[in-house]
């Protein structure tokens, strides 16, 4: 979104540097617990900081950028479905996929991230924090002395990718039963209902206004 | 004995009928295998006393009666009976093994009092209401009871409740 | 006379039939016109329309209906109790309408202590509404019941205390007597309307009127049934005709409530007497006042449980410390500043 | 009565104080009692386990989860135009501005936007949303106070805004109108005449609700100086909307981010209230249903000609990259984290619904209060069940 008058607003803001202050506050802070960073100028920044300076991170953001305002917290799997997306036939042998793992924005060295959002509401930007969590045993600080309201998204995020977090009082389940087993948002859990029979919902794209050419692929 | 004429028919089969529900709810109050049965057994007992009342044109003690400990006492203790020990069922603990020592003392207590009323009230009757409303004792007699002759007592009364009252509130408050 | 020539068993008969009519007309009347109609009209809606002309019959479907139903009970309740419950409820309002006089003959019993006697049997309610909350062995309803209790002595008290500025005006705790008080006393000399009291004891009807309120349970006092709170409180578990019961008594009281505060405030089943030149003190009221006067009772019921419904469906309700404060902390000083008053005015002239 | 900054300190010791109960171990039996999942006051599937000492409430846990339907984990499998049919699901009163942010993300990966129409009347509808959601929540605020006439109000005005909602897409309960590029349709004749006069209904229906509720002395008794949360704790716990500005904060996201919808081009007034009671937070609500009404007036006025839709692909296909964009809904925040790998549907997509962390206070906020309190502390937090589980 870099049109004019949409960010008419934004440009009268110190803009990039604004934004190239908090990752500077944030290198000042963590040193090279500080691992990447990416900004979009006028629009966004990433941050991805190393496992154990997770909290430290959250104290930075908190008090030294002014990021009170806890967003959300909650976890990415990389690593590509072995199931696809669901619109194959079961029946039919599955077709040969790519698994090669690719992180997103701000890079990534594993399979699994932890990603949160704290906002700062008096100068109205907004920081997306990542920090990666080991493969064998994902586990990260839990981030509730910094901000109590991660108490919620870090259960949610524990009972969806299995990513534990340390210090956390109580990670029961939210949703699911106590004794489910797998955690449902992993690219490997399937989802039963594409795996039982084919999905029609692919082929369903409607015409568009002023769109005449009707040869469409899926039609 | 008295001729069966001077037995007011109603009256009597009505007492037979209150005096053998009280007695049910009498030994269903200490019979009783859980706290609020017995407690209800005893309201039995008290509506019946109030009914009693009634038959001895005594209205206003029988209102009392059941304004009193109906209406309050009953309510107030069943009320804490609820907040503290609420369980529906059976309660172990209601019963216990005093029971040998109570009825014999129970008994004594029951001739005692049967024997001083038949002493003191045997042959008296209550005169049987005329007509249209007057009552043997009206309330106002009452009244004027309680506020001309005995008027010092029910206050020296009034001032023991009271000091009652507050010393029960000081207990509780522990701050 | 008419009472007087019929037998015994006639003039009981006649008093059950009339006591059950007492009960269940304004009960069915409240309900219809305020309940279903007052209410949708209220918020911006019919109400029934289906059965009968403008659903005059939904009354009858809705017993009907509740006639039907299975007649449950908690697997843990104590059940002989929780059957007891909604009965005791109703017979003390069955209690309750026996004092209350429709006309210079018509009433089914002439108490001399009336208003003692309609104060202590409207208590008994207390003892079916803690029943109930405690056998259907469901916290809420426990709650309800509990909170019930507590709220309905805390209400009894403001309510003993406003009626005592009537029983010090007229002289007389005989609801009968009260009646012919208002009608055939005078305001300083002017009697063409009598005395009814509700112009000189104003502070006590009104207070009378928010002890009812709360007597009731009804909006802003709802805080036992609080349907949004705790699921109707002592009636969570109570389905049909034991709901029913309930509902009966429920409305019927507030038939009951509203005739007993006509008779203490507004005059009963009188009309101010100097318009036909009657002289109560010789018993000259003419006997055709025993038809006509439950009809004029009947009308000021209506509105005064009109008002009471009326406040009902517009406030919001008090949370119970509220609720109890109101009641110690206001109520009852005002209705003992009320006596005081009275009895001094009383002396003095 | 005692006034409302004595009332703050009062329940910040009754806090306090159910903390220490709870710490030290329980004196007398306390009662558990189960508020839900099949309870009037959690018009859903929410419980709230709450721990009793008499009838105040020392310990207090929410349990959701009864109606998750895994929408995170659905997203992944269906393409992006897909995607608007679940997320209108998600807050089922106001469904239409559930798929505005989404849509949103959509094309700030695809770097398009759309035409000015386009964004005037997504802005109409999102308002529109969120009339009918809190004009519902005014309402439905009575009923849990045990006032039962206003609901049946908040009902008949919000059959208006429905109809409306009817008439430009469709869908009464859920549009699935947005699409990326633009919309769906364009409005149907005589549409903005009509939405003139039921906004005007609506604002009567706001000051009918002022006389009836605000004013009275018994909701203000019950509502104010209860469930007290100070600005610093609301922005921890990331409360969003009205909860937030309730606090005293002053952020709207409408006002406060560059987004294509047209707020900026009309003159508006974000509400925000110092208290940080429920009674604040149900003003601020009423405020802005208000304000809402307003907005919507000055968009139909300054509607701008031309066409609904932008240049799209046939077949969408979003660029890789990730974007956040979150707007202002009826609820408080509602944002999509989305990530897409250059598919026919997203990567991954993370649902930040605005229910979820208003709820999360709630063990917080209800320590010390009693269970009257409970009620009303939820009814002013205002959630709804599906923008919980999701």
């Amino acid at each position: 979104m870099s049109d004019d008058a949409a960010t008419q607003e934004l440009a009268a803001l110190p803009g990039d540097a604004l934004r190239e202050g908090v990752v500077q506050a944030l290198r000042d802070a963590l040193g090279d617990a500080l691992l990447d960073s990416l900004i979009k100028p006028n629009d966004d920044v990433w941050v991805r900081v190393r496992t154990d300076a997770w909290v430290q991170a959250g104290h930075v953001l908190r008090d030294t950028v002014g990021c009170d305002y806890f967003c959300f917290l909650s976890g990415i799997d990389w690593m590509p479905s072995p199931f696809g997306r669901g619109e194959d036939d079961p029946t039919a042998p599955a077709p040969e996929r790519d698994s090669t793992i690719k992180q997103g924005y701000a890079g990534g060295d594993t399979r699994m991230q932890v990603f949160a959002r704290v906002t700062n509401l008096s100068k109205h930007f907004g920081v997306t924090i990542k920090a990666d969590v080991a493969d064998d045993a994902p586990a990260i600080d839990s981030w509730i002395p910094v901000y109590a309201g991660a108490n919620w998204h870090e259960r949610e995020c524990h009972e969806m990718f299995g990513i534990g977090f340390n210090g956390h009082p109580d990670l029961r389940n939210m949703y699911l039963p106590t004794d489910f087993e797998g955690h449902p948002l992993r690219k490997d859990f399937p989802l039963l209902a594409r795996l039982v029979k084919p999905w029609p919902g692919i082929v369903d794209v409607e015409p568009l206004p002023g769109d005449d050419a009707e040869e469409g692929e899926a039609s | 004995m008295v001729l069966a004429s001077d037995i007011q028919v109603a009256q009597n089969v009505g007492f037979a009928i209150i005096a053998l529900t009280m007695i049910i709810a009498g030994v269903g109050v200490i019979a009783a295998r859980n706290v609020v049965h017995a407690a209800l057994s005893l309201v039995v007992v008290m509506a019946g006393a109030a009914a009693n009342y009634v038959l001895l044109s005594a209205e206003f003690v029988a209102v009392t009666q059941v304004l009193v400990y109906i209406g309050a006492v009953m309510v107030l203790f069943l009320f804490g009976v609820m907040l503290t020990r609420a369980q529906v069922g059976k309660d172990a603990e209601v019963n216990n093994k005093n029971a040998v020592v109570a009825a014999p003392v129970a008994l004594l207590l029951f001739g005692v009092l049967a024997y001083v009323l038949l002493k003191g009230f045997s042959d008296d009757k209550i005169a049987a209401t005329t007509g249209n409303g007057a009552k043997p004792q009206d309330t106002a007699a009452i009244s004027d009871l309680i506020f001309k002759p005995y008027l010092l007592p029910f206050w020296a009364l009034s001032f023991v409740l009271l000091a009652a009252v507050i010393g029960a509130i000081v207990l509780a408050r522990k701050d | 006379m008419l009472a007087v020539d019929l037998p015994y068993w006639a003039q009981s008969l006649l008093r059950v039939l009339g006591g059950t009519v007492a009960v269940l007309l304004p009960a069915g009347t409240i309900v219809y016109l305020f309940l279903f109609k007052m209410m949708s009209f209220m918020q911006s809606r019919l109400g029934p329309m289906e059965a009968g002309p403008y659903g005059s019959m939904q009354l009858f479907a809705e017993v009907g209906k509740w006639l039907q139903k299975e007649d449950l009970a908690p697997d843990g309740a104590d059940k002989r109790i929780y059957r007891m419950a909604p009965l005791v409820v109703l017979v003390s309002t069955f209690l309750l309408v026996a004092v209350v006089p429709f006309g210079p003959d018509a009433y089914f019993t002439n108490f001399d202590a009336g208003v003692f006697y309609m104060l202590a049997v409207s208590s008994i309610s207390t003892l079916g509404i803690l029943m109930a909350g405690w056998s259907s062995a469901n916290k809420y309803s426990l709650l309800g019941g509990l909170r019930a209790a507590g709220q309905l002595i805390a209400y009894e008290l403001p309510m003993v205390l406003a009626v005592l500025g009537v029983v010090i005006q007229a002289g007389t705790m005989n609801l009968q007597q009260i009646v012919v008080k208002q009608n055939s006393d005078s305001i300083f000399g002017w009697d063409g309307l009598g005395n009814p009291y509700i112009l000189t004891q104003f502070i006590g009807f009104a207070i009378f009127m928010i002890a009812v309120q709360a007597e009731l349970t009804q909006t802003p006092f709802d805080m036992p049934i609080a349907e949004s709170e705790l699921v109707s409180g002592y009636m969570t578990e109570y389905s049909g005709f034991r709901f029913l019961i309930f509902f009966i008594a429920e409305f019927a009281t507030a038939g009951v409530f509203s005739l007993i505060a006509s008779v203490l405030f507004l005059g009963g089943w009188g009309v101010p007497f100097s318009w036909f030149g009657w002289d109560a003190a010789t018993g000259s009221v003419d006997n055709w006042m025993n038809v006509a006067g439950p009809i004029i009772m009947i009308t000021k019921m209506m509105v005064l449980s009109g008002i009471i419904m009326w406040v009902r469906f517009s406030y919001p309700r008090f949370r119970e410390d509220q609720l109890q404060r109101f009641a110690w902390k206001v109520l009852i000083p005002v209705s003992l500043l009320n006596i005081m008053l009275t009895a001094i005015l009383k002396v003095a002239f | 009565m005692t006034d409302l900054a004595d009332r703050q300190k009062l329940s910040y010791i009754a806090a306090q104080a159910a903390d220490a109960r709870l710490n030290v171990e329980l004196e007398t039996e306390g009662m558990t009692l189960n508020i839900g999942p099949q309870h009037p006051a959690t018009h859903g599937t929410l419980r709230i386990i709450v721990r009793l000492d008499g009838e105040q409430v020392v310990w207090a846990e929410p349990s959701a989860g009864y109606m998750h339907r895994g929408y995170e984990k659905l997203t992944e499998v269906r393409t992006f135009p897909q995607v608007t049919a679940l997320v209108n699901r998600i807050d089922w009163l106001g469904s239409f501005a559930n798929e505005v942010p989404f849509i949103l993300a959509a094309e700030k990966l695809m770097e398009i936007e759309a035409p000015p129409r386009a964004q005037w009347i997504r802005t109409i509808l999102f308002e529109l949303s969120r009339i009918a959601n809190v004009g519902l929540f005014l309402g439905d605020l009575g009923v849990q106070l045990g006032a039962v006439t206003p609901v049946f109000m908040a009902f008949r005005d919000r059959e208006h805004v429905l109809n409306l909602i009817e008439g430009a897409t469709g869908g009464r309960f859920h549009p699935n109108f947005d699409r990326i590029g633009g919309l769906k349709d364009d409005l149907p004749a005589g549409w903005i005449a009509e939405t003139k006069q039921v906004m005007k209904k609506l604002r009567n229906f706001c000051t009918e609700m002022e006389d009836l509720l605000f004013g009275n002395e018994i909701f203000q008794s019950r509502l104010r100086g209860i469930g007290v949360i100070p600005a610093e704790v609301a922005k921890q716990y990331g409360l969003s909307g009205a909860n937030l500005r309730a606090s005293g904060v002053d952020w709207d996201l409408r006002r406060d981010q560059s987004l294509p919808l047209a707020y900026d081009k009309v003159d508006w007034k974000v509400w925000t209230h110092p208290d940080g009671d429920s009674f604040a937070r149900c003003w601020i609500r009423l405020q802005e249903t208000r304000e809402s009404t307003l907005i919507v007036d000055q968009l139909l006025d300054t509607m701008p000609s031309g066409p609904i839709m932008a240049k799209v692909p046939r077949i969408i296909k979003v660029p890789e990259g990730e974007a956040w964009v979150s707007t202002e809904n009826p609820l408080g925040e509602m944002g999509y984290y989305v990530v897409s790998k250059g598919d026919l549907g997203p990567f991954r997509v993370k649902i930040r619904s605005a229910s979820f962390n208003n709820i999360s206070i709630v063990p917080w906020v209800l320590r010390g209060v009693y269970v009257p309190d409970v009620i009303s502390i939820l009814a002013s937090l205002y959630f709804i069940l599906g923008d919980i589980d999701r």
